[in-house]
């Protein structure tokens, strides 16, 4: 164990570094330009993002607690690129919301230590640090879900928040416990050997898989998501639905394809019945919302759903098709709650309603809306046509041909509430739209930036070829 | 940049420039440029078509393949055979003559110009395409810009139907998704590598229970869009609140994509599941053709008749299709272009008539012949035109259908051509019954006499499409010939 | 291991002590006591690894590690949740769970 | 010999057609009223030749006349089955070419003057050549296929002409009325090609006809319903020509069809299309003879004869003179069937045939007359009913003269030529077939009787108080009246059997005087009486008919067939098909579609208190979730 080998957490120590600089920075940064704390914290997490693409070879820490090779390096630098774009959003709403009251600083630390728990979370070699990755990624969360104290609203969703994961989390742990109980270890890679599908690792498995499905927001799992987002500030709601859920995924996915690969008849099953329930329940809540944030929020369980065609295929393709889909769902999804959280800013209206004739008034940004949401529809030529393909051809491969029939019944479904704010944004026109206003840098940095993603990700096959490379130790 | 590709790379452009475009006037001259430069070039592409059959006997000429996404083994890949370039000079014809219609568009010109032209790209792509995966994208860009279309420029119930046609057609092509992945899955059946690639397929022998479970899966899904007949209702709402130029596109071009893409991949690709699903689908074009045309009878709104008529029309193109012989299928290929010129040119001038007297309902209209002479001459040549009067289009085309159909040996199917032929008479009634209130008659309103004459661009727009229909029905063999010698893998393929 | 009590009659005790939390979760009106509940059920799993290390496999001490962790997070948690219900006491002056439910449908 | 130049006969009205009907605005209406007449002089001329070369120089080879075609494929169906284009020329084709051109150019010149003022003077000139281009093409055609585009395009220049005042509803009705009756009609032909095609694998006449031919010997092969396919297949052409022909029960369009101009009804509705029925009929004679001993052969006979005779008879009531004649051509064309039907094969046997030719072409010369001179006494007192007729014969002599000559022709008197054909047809009937014999002379005296109805009608009696007084037409009206006056007169002694019978043989056809005598005397008899009744004004035929009362009330009303086809149109296709589906497509079809829409909704607003945003229910749904899952996968999906 050298000291090169801490190479390997590049990621975690330069942010954790991150973390304690703005603290130091907070103390020396003098009151009256308390703003310059958001331009710094920006400016050093897109260091961040740029350090992480360098190379990292593959290997695993204290033991095989700590693991990481190119898939897991990728995946936290889509955590990344994410993040970014998000604080690019959130940057004016920070400035003008927050910052007056001294709390920018808090905001960045919370976000960023959540973003580092993630880190551990996918790259965790055994339940323990898994378990730690978890609770350090969702408890920050809730912190900052109750981030405008003086709303109530936002003091809601904490609660609600704080007391569903802490439920979760129980519950997973008891799932572990068994599975240790099952298999007596804690480590990975000593679980594969010996695992087998005796009912109380099936029990086991099943509260385990409950655990993540609530980060994941699966029905029956789902339902603090609709509420939290609804009450927690916009770009709260988009990394819960963005940043922590692809995370989750991947890291069940992970789970699912080497620890538990034994049980794969049993979960595999489960997955079935699971991801049928979600997308209609998610499509089905979907079509009545009227609240933005409510709506996506649904729509992005339905998304989970269709996560899940991919990973019951179970192997490599499974893998690229997922990590594909999470990548161009993070673009998409993004730049839909960018729009909202521009417009909420500028008005502060979140309703469908409120968005009738906004083509008129601002075109540039009902188009960014109309992409994110042809993306999430899966409409061509936009990257989230490819993403959704894909996960279809991965259940199809297994020979799901009713599963992908359910789900495409439910793209359709979903295309009918995506049209509905199209409808509002284009179709209609009111007296009292919102009226013209221009963004400010960041949020349309942010913007373009998840735009250019739409359109280029799908259209672009090498991507694809290059995560399925990266995959290429899961079959 | 080779021919094919240029029928997309074109629009794009065409697209990139009109984005700059401020005003009516720039953005119908753009778009004006750039579907004359695709019209030429669809010209262009009939006769190195024909230079290129006489050297090359390939099923499908300037093939032109690029890896994609290499893991599916999913290719662009793109060629065309008689029947696409035939199908492609529909398009580009049609595509002129709506941008000519559409040339007082008062509302977002730029936005109508470039939505209009996606479409186009759409169908010119799925046209061209020979790889399943390619040709699907295709189909839907060809399909979601109808949305905004009828939404943002339509009349009447717009946001209604429009929603109602796009849900309709994108849930179709979401049975169709599936039934691509059965294909794809099954590609593999003699062994070789999974592939999207049509032609390629087409030498595999898929099992027949797979093809007896993903036939109708692909059949309904692009028939769907082909007006099939319990699932068309989306077809007159959607006629009725587009804007002029969609409707022409619409009903000219995109509602052909269903019979042409039942034909390259249902039909071509799962004969066997077509031979044992026939029948039942063959009834349901039946009841199409016939119904269509009962249901057109009872109409007043002149977009409604032409879309029931559409119906049935092609109706009779899915019948074709499904007796499997060489001459209905080429009637079926003659009736998917006769009907897009022939509807097209209907919906022009229903267009201008409710542009004039701002009302389609037949039983307001009267003795335009008098008013509007010009409009209502050519109205009545494409009603005659529509009814299959020889030295049109439209009787080529049926008669290649019905002596093709009546060639099947099975008394069944020829007791149903006959069923279907007796449309012809119903066809007659309702169009000689519009002719006869609407034009005829002596002037029903004061004030349609005095209606603004018919304007040059109007003019171009007709003659561009009347042309065409004389032509086909006047020297049909040369068409007939292209596309009949190009059906001919086919049949090998099929029987 | 404690004389005459086997693995047995330990896990059932877990295992209600789970479903104890839960109940208590699910009906409590107040949040605090819900949160007292959470502990429960964490606590049943803390009592599990201790017990299955120790009577399965004392070797290794996996799982009393696991659940010295556990303790710790679960303290962070509570700290957490006890924060944010206090600052919705600030507001509505109330720490009825019936008093959270302005959002829904 | 080469006839390809005829090929020239159809394409000039074309060129006429085109020419007149794109530069119909720029073209002054003198001008375009000579371009048509000389166009259709040009083809005239040409066929005249083609006659010549045809009977006279080079048609025989060793006694019987030659068939000459001259084809290219039109359009490719199956390797066999193809649709040509191009001119098959033999004694009927010729025979008809000289009719269709004969009248066509007296009609054009006459509408010269007739339609003089007319807004749409070109636009009529135009449609005349429309029409005789398409019925050249007819005449020429090699092809089912080709007889039947042809057939077609002369029904929708028959719709245009009828409907030529189109602001007059009820020429429009009456357009659409003939289109679709004629179209239904069709759809027999059509389908009976279908059939041909299918079971003999060709659509040429040449091969069709051949006694020898594979389609003839091969009639019994396959039979459907106790009948052959063949004879099916010939039965539904001829519904085809009973359409155009105006025979029971296809005959309704033709009375409605006098809406449209006089010299249209002269062109269109006496002299050419509508004996383009009889024309296919022979046609196809041979088919018709062989195929199951000419089953089908038969029902055109009977078809025919009864025809003839229920057109008499209602000819006889009708007031208004057009109509009158309608009926007339209609009871002729009867006649003209029956003669086929009774017909045989070869030699002196082919006499039916033949008069049926003969007839045709008589009849087409002076019916022809009687509408142009019909039209010259509508265009000078500017009504078609008897009633505002009367002792027209000072005010207008030429008219008077001709008409007259008409009448008799028609009525059979020797020896205008009607005598010689009708004498020609009862011949033939008498020989095969008695009962028909008495119909046809019956018929006969009936024809005599009505014509002379109108003749006196109009020419005699007693004046009339005219707002004008009615003079006789310009020379453009009356010189085609005395041209085709005189050929009535000298039409007749055309030795016809020499050039046209069955077996393209040619006989020797004598007189045969008792049956002439009858006819004669028949016919005699129905002008005598026409005289008593109608010479002076006097009320013997109001209580004539009131003796026959309610018989005669039918036959006015032309035995209700109109009504039977209205009720059937408008009370069971509108009402009992028609509404039905459009109501099924919005109720049924496109409700479901929508059901399935709303039901969504539906069910998305009734689930909606599952998100209670109570924490505790998701709690448990949660607990239930995690329990339900474990005891489906320990217990049940244990796999």
């Amino acid at each position: 164990m050298n000291i090169d080998s801490f190479l390997l957490m590049r990621h975690e120590i330069l942010l954790l570094a991150i973390v304690l600089l703005l603290i130091v920075a907070e103390i020396f940064i003098n009151q009256n330009k308390k703003g310059s704390i958001v331009h710094l914290a920006i400016f050093l997490f897109g260091i961040h993002t740029i350090v992480g693409f360098f190379a990292i070879d593959e290997s695993s820490l204290f033991g095989g607690m700590f693991r990481t090779n190119g898939l897991i390096h990728f995946f936290k630098n889509i955590l990344n690129i994410g993040v970014l774009v998000l604080l690019l959003q959130s940057a004016d709403w920070l400035q003008e919301k927050i910052v007056q009251h001294n709390r920018g600083t808090e905001f960045f630390i919370l976000m960023f230590s959540s973003l580092l728990g993630m880190y551990f979370m996918i790259s965790s070699g055994d339940f323990l640090m898994f378990y730690l990755g978890l609770e350090l990624s969702t408890l920050p969360v809730a912190a900052l879900a109750a981030f405008e104290t003086t709303k109530r609203i936002s003091s809601e969703s904490g609660i609600k928040l704080i007391l569903s994961a802490a439920l979760a989390s129980g519950v997973s742990l008891f799932g572990i416990s068994l599975l240790y109980a099952t298999t007596g270890s804690i480590y990975f890679n000593d679980i594969i050997e010996v695992i087998t599908s005796t009912n109380l690792s099936i029990l086991g498995l099943v509260l385990f898989f409950a655990g993540l499905a609530f980060k994941i927001s699966l029905v029956p799992f789902h339902f603090w998501t609709a509420d939290v987002y609804e009450g927690a500030p916009i770009s709260i709601a988009s990394y819960l639905s963005v940043i922590s859920k692809g995370a989750a995924v991947f890291i069940l996915m992970i789970l699912l394809f080497t620890v538990l690969k034994p049980l794969m008849h049993i979960w595999e099953n489960m997955v079935y019945i699971i991801a049928i329930a979600t997308m209609f329940i998610g499509n089905l809540f979907a079509l009545r919302q009227q609240n933005m944030k409510r709506f996506l929020a649904f729509s992005s369980i339905a998304q989970a759903g269709f996560i899940l065609l991919g990973i019951i295929e179970g192997n490599q393709l499974g893998v690229t098709t997922v990590v594909y889909f999470v990548l161009i769902y993070v673009f998409s999804n993004l730049a839909a709650f960018g729009v909202v959280q521009a417009i909420s800013l500028q008005t502060g209206k979140e309703n469908m309603n409120d968005y009738e004739g906004l083509y008129r008034t601002n075109p540039k940004l009902s188009l960014v809306m109309m992409l994110a949401l042809f993306s999430l529809a899966g409409i061509p030529p936009v990257a989230g046509f490819f993403g959704k393909f894909f996960l279809f051809t991965a259940a199809a491969s297994k020979g799901y041909y009713l599963l992908v029939f359910l789900a495409v019944v439910n793209v359709t479904i979903s295309l009918y509430y995506y049209l509905l704010v199209i409808r509002a944004m284009f179709l209609r026109q009111s007296d009292h739209a919102i009226p013209f206003f221009k963004n400010k840098l960041y949020m349309r940095l942010g913007l373009i930036i998840t735009v250019l993603g739409i359109l280029i990700l799908g259209l672009y096959s090498p991507l694809y070829d290059y995560i399925f490379e990266l995959s290429s130790n899961f079959n | 940049m080779d021919i094919l590709s240029l029928f997309i790379i074109v629009p794009v452009i065409t697209i990139l420039v009109l984005i700059f475009a401020k005003g009516l006037k720039q953005s119908r001259i753009i778009s004006l440029v750039g579907s004359i430069f695709q019209f030429g070039m669809a010209i262009n592409l009939v006769f190195a078509y024909f230079k290129e059959r006489a050297v090359n006997d390939a099923i499908m000429v300037f093939t032109k393949d690029v890896v994609w996404f290499k893991q599916f083994n999913i290719h662009y890949s793109i060629g065309v055979d008689g029947i696409s370039v035939a199908l492609l000079l529909l398009t580009t014809i049609v595509v002129l003559a709506g941008v000519f219609i559409s040339w007082k568009m008062k509302d977002l010109p730029k936005e109508f110009f470039v939505s209009l032209i996606v479409l186009s790209i759409g169908v010119y792509g799925f046209f061209i395409s020979i790889d399943l995966f390619t040709m699907f994208v295709f189909f839907e860009i060809a399909v979601i810009p109808m949305y905004l279309l009828i939404g943002i420029w339509g009349t009447g119930p717009r946001e209604y139907s429009a929603m109602k046609l796009t849900l309709m057609l994108m849930g179709a092509s979401a049975v169709l998704l599936v039934g691509i992945l059965g294909i794809y899955f099954n590609s593999n059946a003699d062994g070789g590598p999974l592939t999207f690639n049509i032609l390629e397929i087409a030498q595999v022998n898929i099992p027949f229970e797979v093809q007896k479970l993903f036939f109708p899966l692909t059949f309904i899904g692009f028939a769907v869009i082909g007006a099939l007949f319990p699932f068309h209702t989306w077809s007159p709402d959607g006629h009725a609140s587009a804007p002029t130029a969609v409707s022409m596109l619409h009903a000219g071009v995109l509602m052909k994509l269903g019979g042409y893409g039942v034909f390259r991949v249902a039909m071509y690709l799962l004969p066997e599941g077509a031979l044992h699903w026939s029948w039942f689908f063959i009834i349901l074009a039946a009841i199409g053709v016939v119904y269509g045309a009962f249901a057109a009878l009872k109409q007043t709104d002149l977009k409604y008749i032409n879309a029931y008529s559409s119906v049935s029309h092609l109706g009779l193109v899915l019948f074709a299709l499904l007796m499997l012989n060489k001459t209905a299928w080429n009637g079926a290929i003659l009736q998917s272009l006769s009907h897009g010129f022939m509807t097209a040119l209907f919906f022009a001038l229903i267009g201008m008539i409710y542009g004039r007297t701002h009302t389609r309902d037949v039983t307001k209209l009267g003795g335009l012949l008098k008013v509007i002479p010009f409009i209502s001459v050519i109205y009545v040549i494409a009603g005659l035109a529509s009814l299959g009067l020889p030295g049109f289009s439209g009787f080529v085309a049926e008669m290649n259908i019905f002596v093709g159909a009546f060639q099947h040996d099975d008394i069944f199917y020829r007791v149903l051509t006959i069923l279907s032929v007796s449309a012809i008479v119903i066809t007659a009634v309702y169009i000689l019954r519009v002719v006869g209130i609407m034009l005829m008659g002596p002037v029903k309103n004061e004030a349609f006499l005095s209606l603004p004459k018919v304007t040059w661009y109007e003019k171009f727009g007709i003659l561009l499409l009347l042309i065409p229909i004389v032509g086909m029905g006047v020297a049909p063999l040369w068409l007939s010939n292209m596309i009949l010698e190009s059906l001919q893998p086919f049949i090998q393929g099929v029987l | 291991m404690i004389e005459g009590i086997s693995i047995y009659e330990i896990l059932t005790l877990t295992s209600i002590l789970f479903f104890i939390g839960v109940y208590g979760f699910i009906t409590r009106k107040n949040l605090i006591s819900i949160l007292i509940s959470v502990e429960l059920i964490l606590n049943a799993s803390v009592v599990n690894f201790v017990v299955i290390n120790k009577y399965l496999y004392p070797d290794v001490l996996q799982g009393v590690y696991f659940s010295l962790f556990i303790i710790a997070v679960a303290a962070a948690e509570t700290a957490l949740a006890i924060s944010i219900i206090i600052n919705l006491y600030r507001q509505i002056s109330s720490v009825e769970v019936k008093d959270i439910e302005t959002m829904k449908y | 010999m080469n006839f390809s130049y005829t090929i020239l006969i159809p394409l000039i009205p074309l060129a006429v057609f085109l020419l007149l009907g794109i530069f119909n605005q720029k073209i002054k209406p003198a001008v375009s009223g000579y371009i048509g007449v000389f166009g259709l002089l040009a083809s005239a001329i040409i066929s005249f030749y083609a006659a010549y070369q045809y009977f006279f120089v080079s048609g025989k080879a060793d006694g019987v006349y030659q068939t000459f075609v001259d084809k290219t494929v039109w359009m490719n169906f199956t390797e066999t089955l193809h649709i040509d284009m191009g001119v098959l020329i033999d004694p009927i084709s010729i025979m008809m070419l000289i009719v269709v051109s004969v009248v066509s150019l007296m009609v054009h010149i006459y509408s010269r003057g007739y339609m003089k003022g007319d807004d749409g003077y070109t636009r009529f000139f135009a449609f005349l050549s429309l029409f005789s281009f398409s019925m050249y093409g007819l005449v020429l055609a090699t092809n089912l296929f080709q007889i039947y585009i042809f057939w077609e395009l002369v029904g929708v220049s028959s719709y245009l002409l009828i409907g030529y005042y189109y602001t007059k509803p009820s020429a429009v009705a009456a357009a659409k009325k003939a289109f679709i009756v004629t179209r239904f009609a069709d759809l027999g032909f059509l389908i009976g090609i279908l059939i041909i095609g299918y079971y003999t694998g060709t659509f040429d006449f040449e091969t069709l006809n051949n006694p020898e031919g594979s389609a003839i010997l091969n009639w019994a092969s396959t039979s459907f319903m106790g009948l052959s396919v063949i004879t099916w297949a010939l039965i539904l052409i001829f519904i085809g020509g009973a359409g155009k022909s105006a025979m029971l029960p296809f005959h309704i369009w033709l009375p409605d069809a006098m809406e449209g101009p006089t010299p249209v009804s002269a062109l269109i509705h006496a002299a050419t299309m509508v004996v383009a029925g009889i024309y296919l009929v022979a046609r196809l004679f041979p088919m018709f003879y062989f195929v199951e001993h000419g089953f089908a052969l038969n029902i055109v006979a009977y078809v025919g004869a009864i025809s003839s005779l229920f057109a008499a008879i209602i000819a006889i009531t009708q007031t208004d003179i057009k109509r009158v004649l309608a009926f007339s051509t209609m009871s002729q064309l009867g006649y003209m069937m029956l003669a086929l039907g009774v017909s045989g094969y070869d030699g002196h046997e082919g006499v039916g045939y033949m008069a049926s030719m003969f007839h045709l072409f008589t009849h087409a010369m002076f019916k022809a007359l009687l509408f142009l001179g019909a039209g010259s006494v509508i265009h000078a007192i500017h009504s078609n009913y008897l009633k505002d007729m009367g002792g027209l014969r000072k005010y207008m002599p030429i008219t008077n003269v001709t008409f007259l000559i008409a009448a008799l022709a028609i009525a059979g008197m020797p020896p205008f030529a009607g005598f010689w054909s009708k004498d020609e047809i009862l011949v033939a009937a008498f020989e095969h077939n008695k009962l028909i014999y008495y119909i046809g002379v019956l018929v006969a005296g009936l024809t005599a009787f009505y014509m002379f109805r109108i003749y006196f009608g109009i020419f005699w009696g007693k004046d009339r108080e005219y707002e004008h007084t009615p003079k006789e037409s310009p020379l453009s009206m009356t010189f085609p009246l005395m041209v085709l006056a005189l050929l009535s007169i000298v039409g007749g002694f055309i030795p016809f059997s020499e050039f046209i019978t069955p077996d393209k043989a040619g006989f020797e056809a004598h007189l045969n005087y008792p049956l002439a005598a009858i006819a004669v005397g028949v016919g005699l008899t129905g002008i005598i009486l026409a005289w008593v009744f109608y010479k002076k004004e006097n009320d013997l035929a109001d209580k004539f008919a009131n003796a026959f009362g309610i018989f005669y009330k039918w036959a006015f009303h032309k035995f209700y067939f109109d009504e039977l086809y209205l009720f059937i149109t408008k009370k069971i296709l509108f009402k009992r098909v028609s509404a039905p589906i459009a109501w099924f497509d919005k109720k049924v079809v496109d409700a479901t579609m929508e059901g399935i829409g709303n039901k969504t909704v539906l069910t998305s607003e009734k689930i909606k208190g599952m998100q209670s945003g109570k924490v505790q229910d998701y709690a448990f749904s949660f607990i239930a979730g995690v329990v339900v899952l474990a005891i489906v996968f320990i217990y049940i999906w244990t796999n």
